[in-house]
């Protein structure tokens, strides 16, 4: 099915030169730290780390309401280190997650109500169900579906999932409006 | 490798039979000549959304859609967890003797249409178990999920006029215990007071409460335990604590008495209204034996099953015999004789019957009887049986050649086979 | 951002000198954090029918909700008292009646009103605990079925995490000033 | 993706025969024989293993060879998760050559989800990251073996027995069975090394007919049986309180099952299992449909033959509310994912063992959709709109998508909250398939490609019956 428009209040958004659209809403701790590479949607009350490490979240991501994304740390014998947490294109994460991921691949879709535990990796065209813990250090193979807690692989994933994640990505970008344009 | 693995393959090794034991509960999967399954897995299928858990075979087998499910389930067992692909696999499939031919034919089906695997060999559980201990004449007791199993093997052959059953498994242990907390067990949901258990707890959680708290009792507590059930009378006490207290998540917990621990399992040896336990269930097919053998299947019983691997089974149950024989007269006057000994096999009771398969595997008969594809196609999808006289089995019979020659066309396999329905259809009831 | 500015700085909340809260965390009620404590931005902590105390070297991070608040029908206002060295980590969730020293709460744990942590016991992530009882020492309930453990390790201390905060946060946050002596 | 743009709603039919369906991404498309494939009926052949932790592939035979079990991934015992290798540093007290103490990297496995460790159940710490660990062995591994080889034994000497009394057949069937002998019997002598070597040479010196006399005597106890005083009683510890904390679950017993360990605080890791990778063949034509390639980036993995890259896609694009017995107004759109215009002629569906509870009208024009771009991508494509179309057909054209209109009555019988499904055939022209599999064979492309006509069946979830109320 294709996905429905959305209308938000346009006050309630920066849209940056590169088509970014960020919600007043949302804290952006450390911003300078912190680079989106265009067309990403940052919603209402999402919290992006970028005081502890750099957060780098690539093109067409989506970024729903309440979603935490932390750059995770490590210890050492002498101390601990914040470690970047790098974020590819046509990322999709949906409400109230927290991602604590190293790295996340391309066209990665995380479902509602997630925790992504401390420095996993996320390959690409890769799924993690709704309501999923992945522990701590957790990779997760490409075109694989995880969920639970601890999350196991649930199934595999269509060969297809690359096009279909930049299909849902970008339409919801283009559905993604600001309600005075469409006055005007 | 490659060079090694091709060669392998073109000269029909039995380098990777995959050997499966499916049981009601747990399915084992494994290889021939391996010594424990790569795999113990319920025999469900999960369904998408990861919440719900499907049984799948034996009795409720015919009611389901049995090929798409079994498709799921072979798909997982196959792929996911043996990694390999089934064409190229021979397989060994471990069963019960009183498997219903359906059951059986569908699983073919399955295996040979869809999964296009080269042969299949159905084999008795019972004779099976025999292969981990080396002897070819003992008194097997199957106790698994559903029922307890017995079928004495003789000199390699499954005598099959000498099977006793009754439903006592692991599913009326977790009926007793269910049946003990519904009557005197709580549960209590956060701080609220705690209130009798109204609704059934899972099997998971019976089967862990189990697992964790049960135990077969010795004879002369079970008897105190079984007459003061009857007279309503307490009895001392000797579990040092009353009541347990069993967390269900995060909110709920269950207080469950202690005494639970030890009754639970009294199910299988208490006599029910047919006076039968897991012990007249031996004593009985003994009386169903050729008197000559009876010493020496007596002398040789062996114990599978996951069920009977609660502590203190296997010391009950010859205890429970040594005192049915003393004192009860239907078996005093023709077994006073027996001496019970029971063996120790190499692996958990609930494997036993998976070593066998394995181990049988490795020889050379297992290629030679095993069904293949082509037969199979030409008997439009049916199997041989004892009870299926219009086809041949391959290669005469489809049991090991150990100097005696298998004894399959039984005269009276026609109203064993009926008996052994009747059966199947009291105890679901 | 300096729209959050504008939040008034909570008259009661009394913060030990070498503690550091950052200012967009949400202090409501009276509220006493201990030394050495560190409470992350967008972290709340209510105390709404009773005070707050918590102890030394905590770390409270972001939407984590910490609240003394009485269950229906009863009154008072009995304080919620928290030891020292605990981990409240990201969405995570107090209620409860008391902890101790060196518990961890995962990410999106939460500890109803009726459960004491005693010491070292860690929720694990997105677990719900609520029941009637003092988790024993070294508890730790984890996954979809809740399996319990009693750990026999120690916890890895969480000092040098604290350290790390404590040098890197004051470059990115107004922090709240502390007006207890140390 | 699969999730978001539900196209699990629109099926199409895979197998004519069964009528079995699935969504088009789940399909896929053999450009020799033309026709939709899925998982359910292409070989599936084993190709290659994987560490998920590390990702490291392995060949089919190594991971045969190493049980489909990872080299250096372990397996938590408590909650089934992977463990993460710690090191640490200890300081080892001086020794006798030297007076300082010295500093050395220990290493042990603690899980990141339960804080299970290596270290808690009192492992030892290792000096080596990789290969340090063990798994449990089963303890009755020497009497299993033994087992296996008094079988063989067994039926060996059985075998001889019988040659002898069939001279005929005596030379051949011995023969035969030796090799075989060989070949599985090494199989059980972890020792040996280059496998094939000592098979040859053992088939080779097995040509010789072997005397009975020559053969190795297996001899084995029967498994020692207990009488009732020999089996063990119930331990009296029991009768103490039960700590549900510290006996393993099932899950736990079942995850070693020679070992089936019963106290938690003897539980030990296990490695992690391998994934495997697999190709998918066509079984009609023998071609490979899909090789496996966990790169989405790679020129490889481009050539899949995925349905969604040369099947128009069907899917609904503006939904709209449904009451029984009520006619009602869709948009479905249809992807050309081509590099040719198609044409696509909708057919109401013929008879089908599918549930289909509504009546759709369908467009009875052909339907123009334009070809791929990759350009496109980058211009606005919003303003393409084509004056010749029918505007009571098109709802919009955009690119390689064209949005059409459909009216759909839900049977009057069904009540609210019924799932709607209508049924459909198209067909159109495919171009290419022809070029690419000469390509794939190393071919020359021709210029002008021959159109095949495909007909498709498809099965569309329009939503569920409303109720009249709302």
């Amino acid at each position: 099915m294709d996905l429905e428009e959305i209308y938000y209040d346009g006050e309630n958004y920066i849209e940056t030169a590169t088509g970014n659209k960020v919600s007043r809403q949302s804290v952006l701790c450390g911003s300078q730290n912190i680079v989106l590479n265009g067309k990403t949607i940052v919603q209402s009350d999402c919290i992006i780390r970028g005081d502890l490490a750099n957060v780098r979240v690539g093109r067409h991501c989506i970024i729903k309401s309440r979603s935490v994304i932390r750059p995770p740390f490590k210890k050492f014998s002498k101390g601990v280190a914040f470690f970047p947490c790098v974020i590819g294109d046509h990322v999709y994460i949906e409400e109230d997650s927290i991602v604590n991921a190293a790295q996340i691949g391309s066209y990665v879709h995380i479902g509602k109500n997630c925790v992504i535990g401390r420095r996993c990796v996320l390959k690409d065209c890769c799924q993690i169900a709704d309501n999923t813990i992945l522990p701590p250090e957790t990779l997760v193979p490409p075109f694989k579906l995880y969920g639970g807690s601890p999350a196991v692989c649930v199934e595999d994933l269509p060969e297809c999932t690359q096009y279909l994640m930049i299909d849902a990505t970008k339409q919801y970008y283009e559905n993604f409006k600001s309600k005075k344009t469409v006055i005007v | 490798m490659p060079l090694y693995k091709g060669l392998g393959i073109g000269l029909g090794t039995d380098a990777h039979t995959i050997v499966l034991d499916l049981g009601e509960a747990y399915s084992k999967l494994g290889f021939a000549g391996e010594d424990q399954p790569r795999m113990v897995i319920p025999t469900t299928i999960e369904t998408i959304d990861c919440a719900t858990a499907i049984k799948f075979t034996s009795t409720i087998f015919q009611v389901v859609q049995s090929l798409t499910y079994s498709k799921t389930f072979f798909d997982k067992v196959f792929y996911k967890h043996l990694q390999v692909n089934p064409k190229l696999q021979r397989v060994i499939i471990c069963e019960s003797l009183l498997n219903p031919t359906k059951i059986r034919e569908a699983v073919a089906t399955v295996l040979f249409q869809h999964f296009e695997v080269p042969s299949i060999f159905f084999a008795p559980h019972h004779l099976l178990a025999c292969f981990t201990i080396a002897v070819n004449t003992a008194l097997v007791l199957d106790c698994s999920y559903r029922e307890t199993l017995v079928i004495p093997v003789i000199e390699n052959t499954p005598v099959l006029w000498g099977w006793q059953a009754a439903p006592l498994g692991a599913a009326s242990i977790h009926h007793s215990i269910m049946d003990e907390i519904l009557d005197k067990g709580k549960i209590q949901l956060e701080h609220n007071p705690a209130t009798p258990v109204t609704q059934r707890l899972s099997d998971k959680v019976l089967e862990d409460i189990k697992v964790k708290a049960c135990f077969v009792s010795e004879y002369e507590r079970a008897k105190k335990i079984q007459s003061a059930k009857w007279s309503k009378e307490p009895i001392e006490e000797i579990l040092q604590q009353k009541e347990m207290v069993y967390p269900l998540d995060g909110v709920t917990r269950l207080i469950i008495p202690s005494s639970i621990r030890e009754n639970a399992a009294e199910v299988l040896f208490e006599q029910d209204n047919d006076q039968v336990s897991v012990a007249t269930l031996v004593l009985d097919s003994l009386l169903n034996c050729p008197i000559d053998s009876r010493k020496e299947l007596a002398r040789n019983l062996l114990v599978t099953g996951g069920t009977s691997m609660l502590p203190g089974f296997r010391h009950r149950l010859l205890f429970e015999l040594k005192e049915l024989v003393q004192h009860e007269e239907r078996y005093n006057s023709k077994l006073s004789e027996c001496e019970f000994r029971v063996h120790n096999p190499p692996i958990h009771a609930n494997l036993v019957g998976w070593l066998g398969a394995s181990i049988f595997a490795t020889l050379e008969a297992f290629q030679r009887k095993s069904i293949t594809k082509e037969y199979f196609n030409q008997h439009n999808g049916k199997l041989p049986d004892w009870c299926a006289t219009d086809i041949t089995p391959p290669n005469e019979a489809i049991l090991p050649p150990f100097k005696v020659k298998p004894r399959l066309s039984l005269p009276s396999a026609g109203t064993k086979r009926i008996k052994s329905e009747s059966h199947h259809t009291k105890s679901e009831s | 951002m300096l729209s959050q500015r504008k939040q008034k700085t909570n008259p009661n909340a009394i913060v030990a000198a070498d503690a550091l809260v950052c200012e967009e965390a949400t202090l409501e009620g009276s509220i006493t954090i201990g030394a050495n404590c560190v409470v992350h931005p967008k972290a709340g902590i209510y105390a709404k029918d009773g005070p707050i105390v918590i102890g030394q070297g905590n770390i409270i991070e972001e939407q984590t909700r910490i609240i003394n608040r009485n269950p229906p029908g009863v009154t008072g206002s009995s304080p919620l008292i928290i030891g020292n060295c605990n981990t409240f980590e990201v969405g995570s969730e107090f209620e409860g009646k008391s902890l101790g020293n060196n518990n961890v709460l995962e990410a999106k744990a939460r500890v109803g009103p009726n459960t004491t942590l005693s010491n070292s016991c860690v929720i694990g992530a997105g677990c719900h605990v609520n029941t009637e009882e003092i988790l024993p020492e070294n508890t730790i309930i984890c996954g979809d079925n809740y399996l319990r453990r009693i750990n026999n390790d120690k916890l890895p201390s969480q000092t040098p995490q604290l350290d790390f905060l404590k040098k890197i946060l004051p470059n990115y946050h107004f922090l709240v000033k502390p007006n207890k002596p140390a | 993706m699969a999730s978001l743009l539900q196209v699990d709603r629109v099926q199409y039919v895979f197998d004519v025969d069964t009528q079995d369906s699935q969504s088009l991404s789940r399909l896929y498309f053999c450009i020799y024989c033309l026709g939709l494939r899925s998982s359910h009926n292409l070989l599936h052949e084993d190709d290659s293993h994987f560490c998920p932790q590390a990702l490291d592939s392995l060949a089919s035979a190594e991971a045969v060879s190493r049980k489909n079990k990872c080299s250096n991934s372990w397996r938590c015992p408590a909650c089934l998760h992977t463990l993460s290798t710690r090191a640490t540093s200890t300081i080892s007290p001086p020794t006798t050559d030297s007076n300082k103490p010295t500093v050395k990297t220990v290493y042990y496995q603690s899980c990141t989800f339960c804080r299970w460790s290596t270290r808690s159940v009192g492992i030892d710490d290792k000096e080596v990251a990789n290969d340090a660990w063990m798994e449990k062995e089963n303890p009755s591994l020497p009497r299993i073996n033994k087992l296996l080889e008094y079988y063989k034994y067994l039926e060996h000497k059985e075998k001889v027995e019988q040659a002898r009394k069939s001279p005929i057949k005596k030379e051949l069937m011995s023969v035969t069975m030796q090799l075989k002998q060989k070949y599985t019997s090494s199989k059980h002598s972890p020792g040996k090394k280059s496998m094939f070597g000592d098979s040859l040479s053992g088939a080779l010196s097995s040509l010789r007919l072997k005397d009975v006399s020559s053969l190795k005597d297996v001899s084995i106890d029967a498994s020692s049986t207990l009488a009732l005083d020999d089996v063990e009683k119930l331990n009296t510890d029991v009768y103490k309180p039960v700590q549900f904390t510290a006996m393993t679950s099932t899950a736990q017993r079942l995850d070693q099952p020679g070992n089936q360990i019963i106290e938690c605080s003897d539980l030990a890791p296990r490695r992690s299992q391998m994934f495997m990778k697999q190709s998918l063949r066509c079984k009609i034509c023998d071609h490979n449909i899909i090789k496996p390639e966990y790169s989405p980036t790679s020129i490889k993995f481009k050539i899949h033959l995925i349905a969604l890259n040369h099947i128009p896609d069907i899917r609904i694009s503006k939904p709209s509310t449904l009451r029984a017995g009520e006619r009602c107004q869709f948009v479905l759109s249809i992807t050309n994912p081509t590099e040719h215009v198609i044409h696509a002629t909708f057919l109401p569906m013929e008879e089908t063992k599918h549930e289909i509870n509504a009546k759709i009208e369908l467009p009875t024009c052909d339907i123009v959709v334009g070809k791929f771009d990759d350009a496109a991508e980058f211009v606005d494509q919003l303003t393409s709109t084509n004056n010749t179309d029918d505007a009571s057909i098109i709802a919009f054209r955009r690119g390689n998508k064209v949005g059409f209109y459909v009216h759909c009555t839900p049977d009057p019988a069904l009540s609210p909250g019924d799932n709607v499904w209508v049924g459909m055939r198209f067909k159109h022209e495919h171009y290419g398939s022809a070029p690419l599999a000469l390509l794939l064979k190393g071919g020359e492309v021709e210029k002008e490609p021959e159109p095949n006509w495909l007909t498709h069946s498809v099965f569309i979830n329009l939503g569920k019956i409303q109720s009249s109320l709302e």
